[in-house]
């Protein structure tokens, strides 16, 4: 396009973007208009989410060993914090055939047995317990989880142990952790999980019987996700990390909340609400980026409701909104049930038909783009439709494969509360 | 130009009031999740092997005009030594996303094939940024006129590539949204006129020599896999008009998973990179007892850091192998409470 | 190291545990589905033919500290001194002698806590003992010094000396525990559950049982532990099962069945070191209403044997291919101790020298004592055993029995 | 801190003397002890052409503790045996369907008749079989009176100048065969009063009914057959009339004391060596099966709940997770949580020790149902040299605590 004809485009558009322009303010800044609390991926939360935790140690998926590292931290110097984590299988599996790990893994119906689905239909939970030192910062690999009880010195220094058998290395000894044991962690390994952790700082859990403890108006926590793959057949070290999503109590006054139900609303919630809209900046799939660098991107997607331990399982549509550099619009949208982990071609269309998808470079022209996801509001908060996110890049150049992660924006306060039970 | 986008303009006045009168019934704190007014980008790096990819985006339905000024950082490891500013404008319309290679920059080129480069409205003229460039990006939202002007409708990402090994690095740039206040070439960052920078960053690591438990497991290492974190720190006190740099010190308390704290104090200066635990950064408290003189015996090990002057900062962590091979991957710092400071625009 | 890091909110859980196990609509009789005050396993063996795997849980939120009797029955032969179970065991013109001695030890279990224990080799009191991990076998490991097993988990108590004692291979009884306080006084947490595993060596056949948990009340600290409907649950007044008539085929296995019954008296006199004299009557109903009936059976605080080991093996398949079988205490008094134990009576007169319980209780005349306890079928086929454990239902209940400990 | 912990720790022992006076007994709840007015059998087994392998099949044993007459039991066979979607063959999950047989799909349906028992008469027969009304102990009344008197009979015809008191007999009894094999389900058994007017018994006599059932595998000769026992849940009948259809298990005003609130099972970890072989190869599983306590066998809606599992090691760690509970659950501990029992919580790996306790809370349900649970536990040990399978095993039922629950079970 000239710049003539931009200037023109502009002048024909002036009357329509004045008025656009002052209805979509006015009601983004009625939405924008939040309280101090908030859902944040820098600041200590009360809850936090982990939307992408994935395990693949046999490389199942692409042939590349894949693990993460979860890091937890309690940024209370002073007193220890209470943790209940969450893990929610949401990878997809098969309903006939042992998939790509012998456990029904998949990530298409090719992968399953003759008339198999490929899809995400358990979203089975497993819980867990954290007990946090003050200012303790404590990390596992997700495929191993905790199951020792201390930590390997001398040339093995920091990797788990329970006793000097475990540490490798010669004259390596275990160093029990004793007052800082932090708790146990269930492996998510062997075999193929792809699925979110989602952790609760609570009290002090004064009925264990009765299951975990209660949340707390605390915001202690903060943490961070690395996804690895690596494998030394293609000397592969890949690894891309995100800060988990933090949900702030709306009090910080350290009283107990009155029961395991968590109202997320910027109107007198027990956490900030979830936002109206994710924005993510992104590069169309299979952007050149020069140096023979083209680029895909892989979106997350969590729901902020969750009846966690009740097997409940609540779709939401989402309206997708796709800009490009010549000030293009398209849109789209899709469905999300407990867990969608998609590539952004696939958000439109089926594996195979990527390139002609609206997030596609060769339907849009540009590199760069803006996709704004809103989640159609239904119900009356519990269960809520309100969304979180992570994305992530693949590059490639030449056979190298890397990639990044990284949190999106949020904009906006959705007029609808979302509710997480356990 | 100017005349053409009147009526745009008109369009843009009515928003920004409403905007203001939105701010001042309590805008959220500033950080690296939502739109704002002045965007930080605190790591900008192209070398031999390294490049960034700049990608900002107008998330409004008006259009937007950005002041943007490329930091570099000193040249020389003297307290006092000065960052060299260079600035240029950017104007994009509603909703427009625009990206650059920082060595390339981004020409006015309206003839761009389709899915080239630098296809799509040319947002203005982006200078290149020599190979040995290490510093910072910032911009700021102003009027057609260059004042400051707050729609609070930026948001920005960057793309640290290594094109020698095509490894990927990327974060997302800090951002400050307008509360209220005058429309001066002084942006304060009250609380008043633009949202505080944090007066506390917390830093999740693994210190200088640690071993990574996945490259252990997974690849080529035998107790030989080595991790380091290098963090860059930028002033939220940036005098652009006299060129006026902020010089601190960043004193730091750092815990291991067996509850050890470990404290200490750093200078930082207009523009600060640190490899935390290298022997050059003399900081062995961030170092692994697997190296000499280090400190923490865990691999997951935190830091909190509180400057005397606010700070905005990314950590970029590098896992290696011992062949080599290295991944990284870059976060945002997490963040505290407030602190005020001001940016001056020429 | 758990226990300090969790020891700040242990306070907090005092007021919970009345909250747990306060019910309405209280019972008195003993159950095999609830927890208890007092855990009774009426079969445990360890007789080098047989082992038995005992589970104990504490189900509250605090700490159980729990006291354990064994009581072997093993009789010795009167001159050869062989062991032995009946008469018959031992050389023409001997009995079969049983002291029921009893031989203690102490647990201490954290809130929630399961633990379990092999009854040979019983379980040392180690420091540490690594957890288990995933892709590694999950085992205990034998000491050789102390002959105990070590099983990965938390053991409260002195370091490397027996968290459970190893009985050896010359055992046959029951295994009785009941909570205390940390005085060792008898108290009533009703925090204990347990369940016995019976597992034949060569064969690997497992049988396995609820033991019976007697619920508490107002658990008076003293030495008498009166299960009496008030301190702690009565035992029942009758106990049914059924069971195929002995020697009888199976008709999907064509295996031969026979059931062993256990019995164990409710009534112990641990402090007085005498086994407490019971009498039961055994009533069984076939599938055509016929009836056959032992009576006045008696035993000395435990019985375990095949029911057609009953005078006149009234229960075989030639009388019936399916019995009901109800055992019922007697009904008459009988001497706890002194020189007519065993004896009828009407009253202490009756039973010169007869002792008096810790807490003051007549152990002369008194009614005859209750029994609980556990079947077991055997399916026999070509030489070798299925085995099957089950707990035997109840039918009302007695207040008369009373348990007189040695502690504290 | 540290410090502050030891100081809080001597805390506990004040603690336990504040327990002691608050401590109360027993609640009326289910029970596998005492007789009662409805059995409960959660797990019958058939599979007597060993197609899952060694043939199986359940010896059920029912018995009235009434020495006064005739009490009529009730009952309902719950067929919850899947199928493959592709083959219709009877399956476990998907595996056994192979490639081929398409998906594992539940299913559910019930048959329900009637079993007269006489006074004190014990009662036992195989699921495969059933028990055909000539086949029961006494098929056919007594004349009583008239020339054929003392004569059987099964009508007041065959008793010329008498009648035919049925008052001792079976008549009218009939046990059908499990509707297909392989089969898995449960079985209720509800006492009746029996009689013209027969109605869910609430009358003094009420509460009569125990039972049992053991499960049995057969092996091949030279190896031990195994038995498997368990006793029937019981739900006491509270004396209060039923009104229409509707049976109400609800402690106080209910016609049925209540479903536990929990659960408790004690169990060994799946893959945990048996600490009495001590060897690699014989290793523990334990298979858990779950029945709601609530169903509609009018409108033909089987009970549901979701099953809250809260798992407790030696260590006194705790994880948890939850599975619904659609009709029956029979399942691997170590496969409730996960497909890959190597990294289920129940697994001795994960766990970290060798015992351990699982508290189990229903929660949810149907509509007009509760969510209340009853359940029995199948230890099995792997390795040992008791035949093909390798496997010896042994029933066991659970534990409860609470009963502040309702449920109902609607009747045809």
């Amino acid at each position: 396009m000239r710049k003539e004809d931009r200037d023109m485009d502009g002048q024909r558009k002036s009357r329509l973007v004045f008025s656009l322009g002052c209805l979509v303010t006015a009601l983004a800044l009625m939405s924008s208009a939040s309280v101090a609390q908030k859902v944040t991926s820098e600041e200590p939360a009360g809850y936090l989410v982990f939307p992408k935790i994935v395990v693949d140690p046999s490389g199942g998926l692409n042939g590349t060993p894949r693990d993460t590292v979860i890091r937890i931290t309690n940024t209370d110097g002073n007193n220890p914090r209470i943790a209940h984590c969450f893990y929610v299988d949401g990878t997809p599996r098969c309903s006939i055939g042992g998939g790509l790990d012998g456990f029904g893994a998949c990530r298409t119906n090719e992968d399953c047995a003759p008339g198999g689905i490929c899809a995400v239909r358990e979203c089975a939970v497993i819980n867990f317990d954290l007990t946090l030192t003050p200012g303790q910062p404590v990390g596992w690999r997700a495929s191993e989880g905790v199951t020792t009880t201390g930590l390997c010195d001398g040339t093995a220094a920091g990797l788990p142990c329970s006793s000097d058998s475990d540490c490798p290395g010669s004259g390596n000894s275990c160093v029990q952790l004793g007052a800082d044991d932090f708790g146990r962690v269930p492996p998510l390994g062997p075999g193929i999980f792809i699925g979110e952790l989602k952790c609760v700082q609570v009290d002090r859990t004064t009925n264990i019987t009765a299951g975990p403890g209660t949340p707390v108006n605390r915001n202690d926590l903060i943490g961070n996700a690395s996804i690895y793959a690596v494998t030394p057949a293609d000397s592969t070290v890949d690894v891309q990390s995100y800060n988990a999503i933090g949900v702030q109590a709306a009090s910080e006054d350290g009283t107990t909340q009155g029961d395991t139900s968590m109202n997320l609303s910027d109107s007198g919630g027990e956490y900030a609400g979830c936002p109206a809209q994710v924005v993510v900046n992104h590069f169309f799939d299979a952007a050149d980026l020069g140096g023979g660098r083209t680029v895909q991107s892989d979106i997350t997607l969590v729901p902020c409701s969750e009846q966690l331990e009740l097997n409940t399982v609540f779709s939401s549509v989402l309206q997708i909104l796709v800009f490009n550099e010549f000030e293009q619009r398209f849109s789209t949208s899709t469905t999300l049930g407990c867990y969608r982990e998609s590539r952004l071609s696939n958000l439109d269309r089926r594996p195979g038909q990527e390139s002609t998808s609206i997030f596609n470079v060769n339907v849009q022209g540009t590199l760069a783009g803006q996709t704004v996801i809103r989640p159609v509001l239904s119900g009356d908060g519990d269960p809520g439709n309100g969304i979180l996110a992570v994305v992530e890049e693949f590059h490639r150049t030449g056979n190298q494969r890397r990639s990044a992660a990284f949190n999106v924006h949020w904009r906006g306060s959705k007029n609808q509360a979302d509710t997480v039970s356990y | 130009m100017r005349r053409k986008r009147s009526g745009w303009l008109a369009g843009v006045g009515f928003v920004a009031a409403l905007a203001l009168a939105a701010a001042s019934e309590g805008q959220t704190r500033s950080g690296s999740d939502r739109p704002g007014s002045i965007l930080m980008f605190p790591k900008v790096v192209r070398s031999a092997s390294r490049d960034t990819i700049v990608q900002i985006t107008n998330t409004g339905n008006s259009v937007n005009y950005v002041h943007c000024f490329y930091l570099e950082g000193p040249q020389s490891q003297a307290a006092n030594a000065a960052c060299q500013a260079v600035d240029f404008e950017l104007v994009l319309t509603r909703q427009q996303p625009t990206q650059w290679r920082a060595s390339q920059g981004r020409r006015v080129s309206p003839g761009d094939a389709f899915g080239s480069p630098q296809a799509g409205y040319d947002p203005g003229l982006i200078p290149p940024l020599p190979q040995g460039f290490e510093g910072a990006l910032v911009c700021v939202e102003v009027n057609s006129n260059g004042e400051p002007f707050g729609q609070n409708r930026l948001k920005g990402e960057a793309t640290i590539v290594d094109d020698g090994t095509g490894d990927v690095s990327k974060y997302n740039a800090f951002a400050l949204a307008k509360s209220g206040g005058d429309t001066d070439n002084n942006l304060n960052l009250d609380g008043s006129d633009y949202e505080t920078c944090p007066a506390t960053l917390h830093l999740n690591f693994s210190p200088w020599g640690s071993l990574d438990p996945v490259i252990e497991d997974f690849g080529n290492a035998n107790l030989n896999s080595f991790i380091s974190t290098n963090l860059v720190l930028l002033p939220c006190d940036l005098d652009f008009r006299n060129g006026t740099r902020t010089n601190g010190t960043v004193s730091f308390l750092v815990r291991d998973e067996f509850e050890s704290p470990f404290s200490g104090s750093f200078p930082f200066r207009c523009w600060t990179s640190i490899d935390l635990g290298s022997p050059s950064s003399g900081l062995s408290q961030f170092r692994s007892t697997l190296l000499t003189g280090g400190a923490i015996g865990t691999i997951f090990a935190q830091a909190q850091l509180t400057p005397t002057r606010p700070l905005v900062g990314v950590a970029e962590s590098f896992h290696t192998d011992q062949a080599g091979v290295t991944g990284a991957a870059a976060t945002n710092l997490h963040t505290s409470g407030s602190a005020n400071a001001t940016v001056r625009l020429p | 190291m758990r226990l300090v890091k969790r020891s700040p909110w242990l306070l907090g859980l005092g007021m919970l545990l009345a909250g747990v196990v306060m019910a309405p609509g209280a019972r008195a009789d003993v159950t095999t589905d609830q927890s208890g005050s007092l855990v009774i396993y009426p079969k445990v063996i360890s007789d080098g033919t047989r082992d038995t795997l005992i589970q104990l849980s504490n189900r509250s939120n605090n700490f159980a500290f729990v006291h354990c009797f064994y009581v072997n029955t093993m009789g010795s032969c009167s001159l050869s001194g062989g062991s032995c179970r009946r008469d018959s065991d031992c050389d023409p013109g001997e009995t079969c002698v049983r002291t029921c001695d009893g031989q203690n030890f102490d647990l201490v279990l954290t809130p929630q806590q399961p633990i379990q224990w092999r009854v040979s080799t019983g379980r040392l009191t180690v420091p540490f003992a690594p957890p288990c991990r995933p892709g590694q076998t999950c085992q205990c490991t034998f000491d050789t010094s102390s002959g105990q097993l070590v099983c990965p988990g938390l053991t409260v108590g002195d370091t490397n000396s027996a968290f459970v004692p190893q009985i050896g291979p010359n055992f046959e009884g029951e295994l009785k525990c009941y909570q205390v306080d940390a005085d060792g006084a008898p108290f009533g947490g009703n925090a204990l559950k347990g369940t016995a595993t019976i597992e034949t060596l060569s064969t690997g056949q497992i049988s396995e049982y609820n033991a019976i948990s007697v619920l508490s009340g107002q658990v008076n600290p003293n030495r008498d532990l009166l299960l009496n409907g008030t301190e702690y649950n009565a035992c029942p007044r009758n106990v049914v099962f059924v069971a195929p008539g002995e020697g009888s085929t199976d008709s999907f296995t064509t295996a031969t069945v026979s059931t062993e019954v256990t019995l164990a008296s409710c009534t112990e006199l641990f402090e007085e070191a005498v086994p407490a004299p019971v009498t039961v009557r055994f009533v069984g109903y076939n599938e055509l209403e016929l009836t056959q009936s032992v009576e006045a059976f008696q035993f000395d605080c435990f019985f375990n044997d095949r029911l057609r080991e009953l005078p006149g093996n009234v229960f075989s398949s030639t009388q019936g291919e399916l019995w009901k079988i109800r055992v019922t205490p007697s009904s008459s008094n009988v001497c706890l101790t002194g020189t007519n134990r065993g004896g009828s009576c009407s009253s202490d007169a009756d039973c010169p020298d007869f002792q008096t319980s810790p807490g003051g209780e007549s152990l002369g005349c008194r009614p005859s004592p209750g029994v609980v306890g556990v079947a077991e079928q055997f399916f026999f086929r070509g030489l070798l055993e299925g085995t099957a454990a089950y707990n035997l239902h109840q039918e009302s209940s007695r207040t008369f029995d009373i348990i007189t400990v040695t502690t504290p | 801190m540290k410090g502050s912990r030891r100081v809080a720790a001597f805390g506990f022992a004040a603690l336990l003397g504040l327990g002691v006076g608050w401590v109360g007994r027993a609640s009326a709840l289910s029970t596998s002890d005492r007789p009662a007015g409805i059995l409960v059998w959660p797990k019958v087994v058939v599979d007597t052409r060993g197609v899952f392998g060694a043939p199986m099949d359940t010896r059920i044993d029912i018995a009235s503790t009434y020495d006064q007459g005739i009490r009529q039991a009730h009952c309902f066979y719950v067929n919850a045996t899947s199928h493959c979607s592709v083959s219709g063959l009877a399956c476990r999950t998907g595996a056994d369907c192979g490639s081929t047989g398409g998906e594992c799909v539940p299913s559910w349906s019930e048959i329900d008749f009637d079993i007269f028992l006489t006074r004190e008469q014990p009662l036992d027969w195989y699921a495969s079989q059933g028990l055909a009304g000539s086949s029961f102990p006494l098929p056919s009344g007594t004349c009583q009176g008239g020339t054929q008197d003392t004569r059987p009979c099964v009508s007041s015809l065959q008793c010329p100048g008498g009648t035919c008191s049925f008052s001792n007999s079976n008549v009218g009894s009939s046990i059908p065969p499990v509707p297909e094999d392989p089969f898995i389900g449960s079985l209720t058994c509800i006492q009746f009063t029996g009689g013209s007017n027969s109605v869910p018994d609430q009358t003094t006599a009420r509460n009569r009914l125990i039972g049992g059932a053991t499960i049995v595998r057969r092996f091949a000769n030279g190896f031990p057959d195994d038995p498997a026992r368990y006793s029937a849940v019981g739900l006491e009948a509270l004396g209060n009339a039923v009104s229409g259809n509707t049976l109400q298990l609800q402690d106080g005003s209910g016609n049925y004391s209540s479903c536990p609130s929990t659960l408790i099972l004690s169990h060994i970890f799946d893959g945990a060596v048996d600490p009495i072989a001590n060897n690699v190869s014989n290793q523990y599983r334990t298979e858990l099966t779950l029945v709601p306590c609530s169903n509609d066998f009018l409108t033909q809606r089987p009970g549901l709940a979701v099953a809250q599992f809260l798992v407790f090691n030696e260590f006194e760690q705790r994880f948890s997770t939850s599975r619904t509970v659609d009709c029956l659950l029979d399942t691997p501990l170590s496969l409730i949580d996960t497909r890959n029992p190597a990294r289920s919580i129940f697994s001795a790996g994960v766990a970290g020790s060798i015992a351990g306790q699982t508290r189990i809370r229903g929660v949810g349900g149907r509509d007009e149902l509760g969510s209340g649970l009853l359940g029995v536990a199948r230890a099995l040990v792997s390795g040992m040299p008791g035949g093909p399978a390798g496997v010896t095993s042994a029933a066991y039922g659970l534990h409860q605590q609470g009963n502040a629950r309702t449920d109902v079970i609607i009747l045809p």
